[in-house]
């Protein structure tokens, strides 16, 4: 019950922080909204029992990430973003049909998970402490013995990823 | 006790909205962020998943959908000063030299 | 703890990495100046060293690090296609970074780890892995694509390119956790066995979305948009990779999420994808003038002959997808290094106008890009004839009639516009204001390579046949 | 002796690959290139001849047999091998050769090192076409003669050449995939690209669903060698390609090339699908009469000569139709040994327009007046290569029209009779332009003080004038060789027209006085019949 | 015998001077060219004498030598079929052909491309012989066309006239429409008898029975052949090529297109006579047509005043004669007159020629008269000759002409008597008034004192001296003709004149009939040929009278009445044309203003030109050019092709915009693709 309660809210928080990164004029307010949703899929994360996931969220993501883009936009001091005429008529035709995407994936997954709302997952068990499945222990044995490699390899995506900021933001001299 | 569906239905609508942004804004970084909403809608679905089948292989995938997360934003943006640099704006429409 | 064998299994990609990592230790200490050959010959000996290990490789097939990877006779055959690719991209460029002055350490070092990613989407069978491979790759390209910097066409295409391409990513990986939630597993043998009689709506949709993020990848219609602009912006050498080396990766990865998954419901999207992309490919490139965006809809339209070969689905299906990878890249690749080549700085010379006469002013050039071109075309005793021809008769093989006249048709019109560059280069007069630096040692080598692979492939295509057939059983297996 | 007859196919189709690669090496000294050539064309020649020296005339079978198999899976075989039609077009095709050197010596000045490389790249697709009979490998030569052509045309051509080589080259492009089409059905049923395993086993009924599917595979083929022959509806490439081209490529087109479209109607349309063919015959019959007058119609009336010329190829060419598609032993005797002619003569005529672009530059028939006096010799030259494509008797042309149009009657009489009023128009086109070129006085000045032939040109015309005589008073050279292969190709129309049907099966005995009375004896009967 | 020496003779000289001739000079020209014919003709009159001495039943006498051709059932071969109607064809032509060639070298002395016009003449000797001794109709083609060629180098032989290289192609593009009906009759023999050989064809012939009750292969056959026959002898409809053939040498006029050639169609209708005795229809077509053209070229003739004209129209006209006998069963009276015409037509020709030769190319006769002074013997023989066709008696002509005229009545058809008498009339009226308008009065040509000419003259001039000095190895002297007085032809001219002046005397005393008491040793020689062919049932009598019918006594009288009143018939023409053109001389004047329309409508051979012009080749040339050529090739296929062409092109462009450049339509590329994967995914899953 009180799961579900703590679901809607955050829920809702999180739907209305989408909505709000849309509606939107500056960069900078999107930015925030963004966060916001972001906290509150950390707090839903919880609720699902993923603590370490949960952390990362709110430590990598709405943090440092998220910084990164706020810093780039005052770097950039974005403004206003202006409406062009000569903009993308099918884009913003278009947008009507990404909803229909999104309620397309949700027709299909209550047509068939009918057999899933039955399945009740999160609730109470959150609260308990060092046995929840998602803590990082647990993560943490799984990540470094069968994800090894995957692991690995993100290594060289870093390294990549740094190269790549070096080499297109150093100002040319 | 939430019905797993529900938990489904909203990454849904995030992942929508994340279209949806892509769409319709016209700056570059906010488009940028609605990329990370689609991801973050993804990362909801995983998670949910993997409270289903108390399998934590979701946990790592959103774990490594971060950290590629992460680094998409650090080369993403530095590809956004890069055209900032050359074409002095942000706004998408006025990205149109290559057409045709 | 993992035995020493799995090691040997990743050998080529740690080798790989290692060079990449020895190219940015050394840079720094060149002459900030001075010429930076030896990077480039680092890289070259790196790929070489890819190669040799991943003849060693050959030795121990099997799966590592706890089913993340699998090597086998498919994924060696793509090591070795993307490292020939990359070979050949790294001689092609000595002279075209010095020419456009490009930085040449994170260049090279983008090209090795790039190629690492590749190399590991053929050959991970862990959706987790191939995914981070995927992004490797991905944004390895990204950044070279926005290498000539001065350039606001280079930024803009690595934009355009960055921005779609997460866009697409982002389906696949909705794709991937859908098929998580399907089938409680990401690996894909674990899928293979889940999806065991009657798949479930969620399977369905979960292959369709990753569908979209891969077809992105190999360019397929109708989310082939991006390409002509991005093949149009990015340094030509980078387009001869990544119009080639990701997109034989993707396919991989397509043939492994399509076939060892045992994937339900996607074959009329197959289908139409094909017809799409063949269609909408050709017909682009019919009034293009700049050759980079011509090869760029002609890439399309071969991504939609590919197609063919998968709705073929069967062994020969898989088999002739596997070798039209091989000998496309061989052409393209080739292609895109005489394209480069003649583009000189800052690419100035890059449309039909500027190929007028190429055949005068240059004659080995110009009948080294004709053979490509015919090749692209499918003119016998060229790779591109036989692959077409393998990928008709296996779609025939499996009664596909309607799908094969579409692509016949398509590639006699295709003949088109490879004829009007071959025309222009022959049979309009010379333009003198177009000059031809000769054909310079490390350009001459790659196209020698890609020339020979392509004739190779046209005269005595057995070999490499019968290595894709046995691929396509260790797919499947 | 027997290494030679094992391979000499081999030798001849890859001799000239061999001169083309060789030239590539040479230095740009266009003497040199121009005599290396020469010589590549000639040896080719001579090893070509080694064909029908040593030919087994009785056996109607494919001689000189080659078989290798070539790719495991698709199981595709080099396999080469020659019978009494296409030994005499690889003849064919080496004989023409050299002349095209010889006359291309001075017309062409530049770029000569292509040139020559293109023309032997060209020479071994062509004699490819006619000795593979491995279905994927005729494919693969036939695609190959597409490109080295469509550049002669638009490299050395003149006027619209690049309009004239796209034409030619999507013309034959597009048709040809129909084929490939085809090709690949059957291979996806039988397994075989082997012609001979294919015929066999279509003639036994052992490919699934073939029933359903030959008239589509027919047409597919027919699409092919219809754009190729080429025949009525899908001729215009032909006056395009021949104007713009060079001398030497109009020389290959008219003489070889479009022999492969005719050659390929009778080996693949009449081999593999005898009944589709006999099915279809009727309205394919209806486009070669329709090409045959409408062809010599429009030649008429053309101000361009060669643009003429290569509209009477549109009408002889014709004839090679209807007589391959009479299903009798004459027409289809005659339609072979027409196409022998049409390559000599129309090869010829060609030359002689090229000999006299050379001087002036122009095919406009009102540039010309008057020819005869400044150039007798070459007036000489023209009427009688002219007089062998009228179909004079004695000379080549008439023994060809002569059998085919006989043998298109006994099938049906209205065929013959509509076909032979092209024994008229020839006359009327051919003799009108020599009028208006050659007669009467010199009236444009540029024509007064014309050279005549040279010792070169008259070295290029001579052989085909002789072969034109040759064939002329002793056609039994080469019907012995053709007339087997023929009657075996028609073995499987044995239920099909009167006269010849009994005797195809039965080997001819030429210079037996008696059996046209056996022949003859059911005449009476007939009579009543009718 | 080696019999394929006679023919094979002249085409050596014929190769011989074609390809070195040019360097010859005109003594060795001469030497080769009369060299290979008189070596022929020898070789031919000493055949005749083997021939004579042949038992019957070794005749007819064939050579085969190889196989020509042969295809399956079919062949034909090298082969010479000697028998009675050869043999005479073969001397006609061998030895005519020689006297014309001694002619030829007087009269073309001045003339350009000497050696080209002997080897021609050879080439044509070769052809004619090899078209009557020909063993199977394939090889008779082979003669057929090829004499059709010579002349058609030879009329057009001043090729820088436009009017002769006209006349030429007229000639030959005419006898191919001929040669089509031929062709097609050759294809119906091979259909149904298998064979082209006249043996084994004669024998399956014979065992057809003869369709009386119409229509049948055989008359088809024959109809086609008559067709053949048509173009080759000029007759109607195909006559029209033959008066223009009148532009090429008078010696070539002389023995292709009265002597030898034309009459190839009466000769092919005789060599088929086991077919058309079987196919009566068949005949009495050729009776018809030769009838018709008998009097209608005849009623041209009377108003023509080129003197070559009248006779080119006499030939259609006596060809006619031929034709009428043929088509009267009498081949023997056909052949007969074929070789009298022969004699006395050349005669004719060559001399005019000398006339014309004489006055420097004039052939108008308006422009001469009284040149029986200066030209006496030239005179006489042309007497000889116009008494002979006339048909007076005892010249050549009377004795064939009578013959087909008797056996025409007796054939059960009188109009064709009829007819055949008023034609005979007329020709010897318009041979008289050419006679009298040639020779008697006075000179109305160019005064030789101012040597000025006559407009037409002029026209003339220009012409042929233009193409004397323009041909290659001109001779100087071409122009020079046609000045000075009207002279006597040289003696290398005038031997042949009397040659044939006495064969047109006595040419006809070989068949002498037997109501005059003659022998008719032609008849007798010949009639085992036709009697071989004749058909022997009953029922065929009736269609085919015995050629023996003219000969039995009990007509004798009566055909001695039908002599009297031809002979008669002949003198009135001759006393109306000395009437109106020697005694009255502008009477026709009077009566050609008379008749006014009629008289021009008949001077331009009743526009039959124009009319084959204005129905035929204007439509055709029409057509071709503007609705086959511009409109289907260019406008129907071609639009059809490039539209296509620029179609894809628009399309291309239209798809470009898709390319708009703009990041976020592509994401809407991208979202619709998308969406149309999820919303078929989702549907297949919930399927």
């Amino acid at each position: 019950m009180l799961a579900l309660v703590l679901f809607f809210i955050f829920a809702l928080l999180c739907v209305g922080g989408a909505i709000n990164l849309l509606v939107q004029k500056h960069p900078i307010n999107s930015a925030l909204s963004l966060i916001v949703v972001m906290g509150s899929l950390a707090l839903l994360y919880l609720l699902l029992g993923a603590e370490f996931v949960a952390a990362v969220q709110v430590i990598v993501y709405a943090g440092a990430v998220m910084v990164l883009f706020v810093f780039v936009i005052m770097l950039l001091n974005a403004g206003e973003e202006e409406r062009l005429a000569h903009g993308s008529r099918v884009a913003t035709m278009l947008g009507v049909p990404a909803l229909i995407i999104g309620l397309g994936i949700a027709a299909a997954l209550v047509s068939h998970l009918t057999g899933l709302d039955r399945i009740a997952i999160g609730g109470p068990t959150v609260m308990h402490g060092s046995d929840v499945f998602g803590n990082p222990q647990a993560v943490g044995h799984l990540l470094f013995r069968n994800y090894l490699l995957p692991f690995e390899v993100t290594s060289v995506l870093i390294l990549v990823a740094i190269m790549g900021a070096v080499v297109l933001a150093r100002r040319e001299e | 006790m939430v019905p797993l569906s529900y938990y489904l239905v909203l990454s849904a609508i995030l992942f929508a909205c994340g279209v949806a942004g892509f769409l319709i804004k016209r700056n570059i970084i906010t488009i940028f962020l609605s990329i990370e909403l689609m991801l973050n809608g993804v990362n909801l679905t995983f998670v949910a998943f993997a409270a289903q089948l108390k399998s934590l292989d979701g946990h790592i995938f959103v774990f490594f959908v971060m950290v590629v997360a992460a680094a998409e934003a650090a080369v993403g943006l530095a590809i956004i000063i890069a055209v900032f640099r050359t074409r002095e704006t942000l706004n998408v429409d006025r990205v149109n030299l290559l057409k045709l | 703890m993992i035995p020493a064998v799995d090691y040997i299994r990743i050998l080529p990609e740690v080798v790989l990495s290692v060079f990449g990592i020895l190219i940015m230790i050394v840079e720094p200490l060149l002459p900030e100046q001075g010429p930076k050959k030896p990077l480039g010959v680092i890289a070259i000996i790196g790929s070489l060293a890819g190669l040799a290990a991943t003849v060693y490789q050959t030795g121990s097939y099997g799966s590592a690090f706890y089913n993340t990877i699998s090597v086998d006779t498919f994924s060696v055959f793509f090591h070795f296609v993307v490292l020939l690719i990359a070979l050949v991209v790294i001689l092609t460029s000595f002279e075209y970074l010095e020419v456009q002055n490009i930085r040449s350490g994170e260049y090279y070092g983008l090209i090795l780890f790039g190629t690492v990613g590749m190399m590991l989407m053929s050959s991970a069978v862990e959706l987790v892995l191939i995914f981070i491979a995927l992004e490797i790759s991905s944004i390895s390209t990204y950044i070279l694509a926005g290498m000539r910097r001065r350039a606001a066409e280079s930024a803009e295409s690595s934009l355009k390119y960055f921005l779609l391409g997460s866009f697409a990513t982002a389906f696949f990986l909705y794709g991937v956790a859908l098929v998580f939630g399907a089938t409680g597993t990401t690996n894909v043998y674990g899928i293979a066995s889940y999806l065991q009689g009657q798949p479930s709506t969620l399977a369905y949709l979960a292959v369709g979305l990753m569908f979209v993020g891969l077809g992105f990848k190999v360019a397929s219609a109708p989310f082939h948009v991006w390409t002509p602009d991005v093949y149009e912006g990015s340094p030509a050498p980078v387009v001869a990779l990544m119009s080639t080396g990701p997109k034989a990766a993707a396919f991989a990865v397509l043939l492994r999420v399509l076939f060892a998954t045992g994937a339900p419901g996607w074959f009329w999207m197959v289908w139409v994808s094909a017809v799409l992309s063949m269609t909408l490919g050709n017909i682009g490139a019919l009034v293009q003038q700049n050759v980079k965006r011509l090869l760029a809809y002609s890439s399309i339209a071969h991504a939609g002959y590919l197609l063919v070969a998968f709705a073929a689905a069967k062994q020969v299906g898989i088999s002739a997808a596997i070798f039209y990878a091989a000998s496309y890249a061989a052409m393209n690749v080739g292609a895109f290094a005489v394209v480069s080549h003649f583009a000189s700085s800052g690419e100035r010379y890059v449309t039909l106008d500027d190929y007028a006469g190429l055949g005068r002013r240059s004659p080995l050039l110009a009948a080294i890009l004709t053979v490509f071109l015919l090749s692209l075309i499918g003119i016998p005793v060229t790779g591109g004839f036989f692959a077409k021809f393998y990928v008709f008769s296996a779609a025939l093989q499996s009664n596909l009639i309607g799908l094969t006249i579409i692509g016949v048709i398509n590639s006699a019109i295709a003949a088109y516009y490879y004829l009007r560059v071959i025309i222009f280069m022959y049979m309009r007069d010379e333009r003198v204001d177009a000059p031809v630096a000769r054909i310079p040692a490390g350009l001459g080598i790659g196209l020698a390579i890609s020339l020979i692979a392509t004739i190779y492939l046209g005269v005595l295509p057995g070999r490499v046949l019968d290595y894709a057939v046995q691929s396509a059983q260790a797919l499947v297996k | 002796m027997r290494f030679i007859n094992d391979n000499i196919l081999s030798i001849v189709v890859f001799l000239p690959l061999v001169g083309a690669i060789l030239l590539a090496f040479f230095p740009r000294r266009d003497r040199d290139i121009r005599y290396f050539a020469l010589a590549v064309s000639l040896i080719t020649l001579l090893a070509s001849l080694h064909l029908p020296w040593y030919f087994v005339r009785g056996d109607a079978g494919f001689q000189f047999d080659e078989d290798a198999p070539w790719i495991a899976h698709p199981n595709i075989h080099y396999h080469l091998g020659i019978d009494g039609i296409s030994m005499w077009l690889v003849i064919l095709t080496t004989f023409l050769m050299p002349l095209c050197v010889l006359i291309s010596w001075k017309s062409i000045h530049e770029r000569v090192k292509e040139f020559f490389i293109l023309m032997l790249v060209l020479e071994t697709a062509m004699i490819g076409v006619f000795v593979a009979l491995d279905l994927f490998l005729f494919y693969f030569f036939w695609e190959a003669t597409l490109i080295p052509m469509a550049l002669i045309i638009g490299m050395f051509g003149h006027g619209r050449k690049i309009y004239a080589a796209v034409k030619f080259f999507l013309y034959t492009m597009i048709a040809s995939v129909f084929m490939l089409a085809a090709i690949l059905w059957l291979y996806a049923r039988t397994g075989s690209f082997d012609f001979v395993t294919l015929q066999s086993a279509i003639q036994n009924g052992q490919v699934a669903g073939f029933g359903s599917a030959a008239l589509w595979l027919f047409l597919g083929f027919f699409i092919a060698f219809a754009v190729k022959v080429p025949l009525f509806p899908v001729h215009t490439w032909l006056p395009d390609a021949h104007v713009e081209a060079p001398t030497a490529g109009s020389v290959l087109l008219a003489g070889v090339l479009l022999k492969m479209g005719t050659y390929g109607l009778l080996r693949f349309n009449l081999g593999l699908f005898p009944e589709q063919a006999r099915r279809n015959a009727p309205w394919i019959i209806a486009l070669a009469i329709i090409g045959i007058i409408y062809g010599a119609l429009v030649a008429m009336i053309q101000p361009n000569i060669k643009r003429l010329v290569a509209y009477t190829s549109v009408s002889h060419l014709g004839f090679v139709v209807l007589g391959t598609f009479s299903f009798t032993q004459l027409g289809v005797d005659g339609a072979v040994y027409q196409m022998l002619n049409h390559g000599v003569s129309t090869g010829a005529l060609f030359m002689l327009l090229g000999i006299i672009y050379d001087r002036r530059h122009t095919y406009d028939i009102t540039e010309y007046a008057g020819l005869a006096t400044p150039m007798p010799i070459y007036a000489t030259f023209f009427a009688f290569i002219m007089l062998s494509s009228v179909g004079l008797p004695l000379l080549n042309g008439f023994v060809g029209e002569f059998l085919v149009l006989s043998g298109a009657f006994q099938a049906k009489q209205l065929y013959g009779i509509l076909a032979a009023t092209g024994v008229i128009w020839s006359a009327c086109y051919l003799l009108w332009m020599y009028q208006r070129v050659f007669f009467g006085e010199v009236t444009n000045p540029a024509n007064r003080s014309l050279r005549d032939l040279d010792g070169r040109e008259k070295v290029s015309l001579w052989p085909t004038a002789i072969a034109a005589f040759v064939m002329g008073i002793a056609p039994m050279l080469w019907l012995h060789s053709i007339d087997p292969a023929v009657s075996a190709a028609l073995r499987q129309f044995s239920a099909g027209t009167q006269v010849t049907a009994t005797a195809t099966g039965r080997a001819i005995r030429p210079e037996s006085p008696h059996y046209p009375l056996e022949a003859g004896a059911r005449a009476p009967a007939e009579v009543t019949g009718r | 015998m080696h019999l394929w020496i006679i023919p094979v003779l002249p085409l050596a000289g014929a190769a011989i001077n074609g390809l070195l001739g040019r360097r010859f000079p005109k003594a060795l020209v001469n030497a080769v060219a009369l060299g290979s014919t008189g070596a022929s003709f020898a070789m031919a009159l000493w055949v005749a004498t083997q021939f004579a001495g042949l038992p019957p039943d070794q005749i007819p006498h064939i050579e085969r030598y190889t196989t020509w051709l042969s295809a399956g059932p079919f062949s034909a071969e090298y082969g010479i079929y000697l028998d009675q109607l050869s043999v005479v064809m073969m001397l006609v032509v061998t030895g005519v052909g020689f006297v014309i060639h001694v002619y030829s070298v007087g009269y073309m002395e001045h003339e350009g491309g000497y050696y080209r016009y002997f080897s021609y003449l050879n080439i044509f000797m070769f052809f004619m012989l090899t078209l009557v001794l020909a063993n199977n109709y394939l090889l008779m083609f082979v003669g057929w066309e090829g004499v059709g060629l010579a002349s058609y180098l030879l009329i057009g032989f001043w090729f820088l006239k436009k009017s002769a290289a006209d006349a030429g192609k007229k000639a030959f593009i005419t006898n191919r429409v001929g040669d089509f009906g031929f062709l097609i009759a050759l294809f119906l023999l091979i259909k149904h008898f298998g064979t082209l050989q006249y043996e084994n064809l004669w024998k399956l012939v014979s065992l057809h029975p003869v369709e009386s009750a119409g229509a049948g292969l055989l008359t088809a056959i024959g109809l086609l052949m008559l067709v053949g026959a048509t173009g080759k002898s000029a007759q109607i409809p195909l006559y029209v090529w033959l008066p223009d053939a009148m532009e090429g040498p008078t010696p070539v006029s002389a023995l292709i297109h009265a002597a030898t050639m034309v009459t190839a169609g009466v000769y092919m209708v005789a060599r088929s006579s086991p077919i058309f005795n079987r196919a009566p229809d068949a005949m009495l077509a050729v009776a018809i047509i030769g009838t018709l053209t008998a009097i209608f070229a005849a009623s041209i003739g009377i108003v023509q005043t080129d003197i070559k004209k009248v006779l080119a129209y006499s030939t259609i006209s006596q060809l006619g004669y031929m034709f009428m006998a043929c088509g009267v069963a009498d081949y023997v009276g056909g052949i007969f007159h074929l070789v009298t015409h022969a004699f006395f037509k050349g005669l004719l020709f060559l001399a005019a020629g000398s006339v014309i030769h004489g006055l420097g190319g004039e052939q108008d006769m308006r422009y001469m008269g009284g040149l029986r002074r200066y030209q006496p013997y030239t005179f006489w023989c042309m007497t000889a000759a116009t008494f002979a066709i006339a048909g007076l008696p005892p010249f050549a002509g009377f004795f064939s002409k009578d013959r087909i005229l008797w056996s025409a009545w007796s054939s059960g058809a009188p109009v064709l008597w009829v007819i055949g008498l008023i034609t005979a009339g007329m020709t010897s009226f318009y041979m008289f008034r050419l006679w009298f308008l040639t020779f008697f009065g006075e000179y109305r040509g160019p005064n030789p004192a101012t040597g000025g000419h006559g407009q037409d003259t002029d026209a003339q001039h220009a012409g042929r001296t233009g193409a004397i000095h323009d041909a290659q190895d001109a001779h100087a002297t071409g122009g020079s003709h046609g000045h000075g007085a009207p002279h006597e032809s040289p003696w290398v001219m005038v031997i042949p004149l009397i040659v044939l002046a006495f064969l047109s005397l006595t040419g006809g005393w070989i068949g002498i009939p037997h109501s005059l008491n003659g022998g008719d040793r032609f008849g007798h020689f010949l009639d085992p040929v036709f009697q071989a062919a004749a058909v022997q049932t009953p029922a065929a009598e009736a269609a085919v009278p015995p050629a023996e019918a003219p000969a039995e006594h009990e007509d004798a009288s009566t055909e001695l009445v039908f002599t009297a009143v031809s002979v008669a018939v002949a003198a009135l023409g001759l006393l109306l044309a000395w009437w109106m053109y020697y005694k009255r001389p502008e009477i026709p004047e009077r009566m050609a203003r008379a008749a006014g329309r009629l008289y021009t409508f008949v001077l331009d051979k009743y526009r039959v030109d124009e009319l084959y012009g204005a129905v035929i080749i204007q439509p055709l040339i029409a057509l071709s050019s503007n609705v086959f050529w511009k409109g289907i090739d260019r406008g129907l296929i071609d639009g059809a092709v490039d539209g296509g062409a620029a179609g894809a092109r628009e399309t291309s462009d239209a798809m470009r915009q898709m390319q708009s450049g703009n990041i976020r339509s592509y994401a809407g590329w991208v979202a619709v693709g998308a969406t149309a994967v999820i919303a078929f995914m989702v549907w297949r899953g919930l399927r």
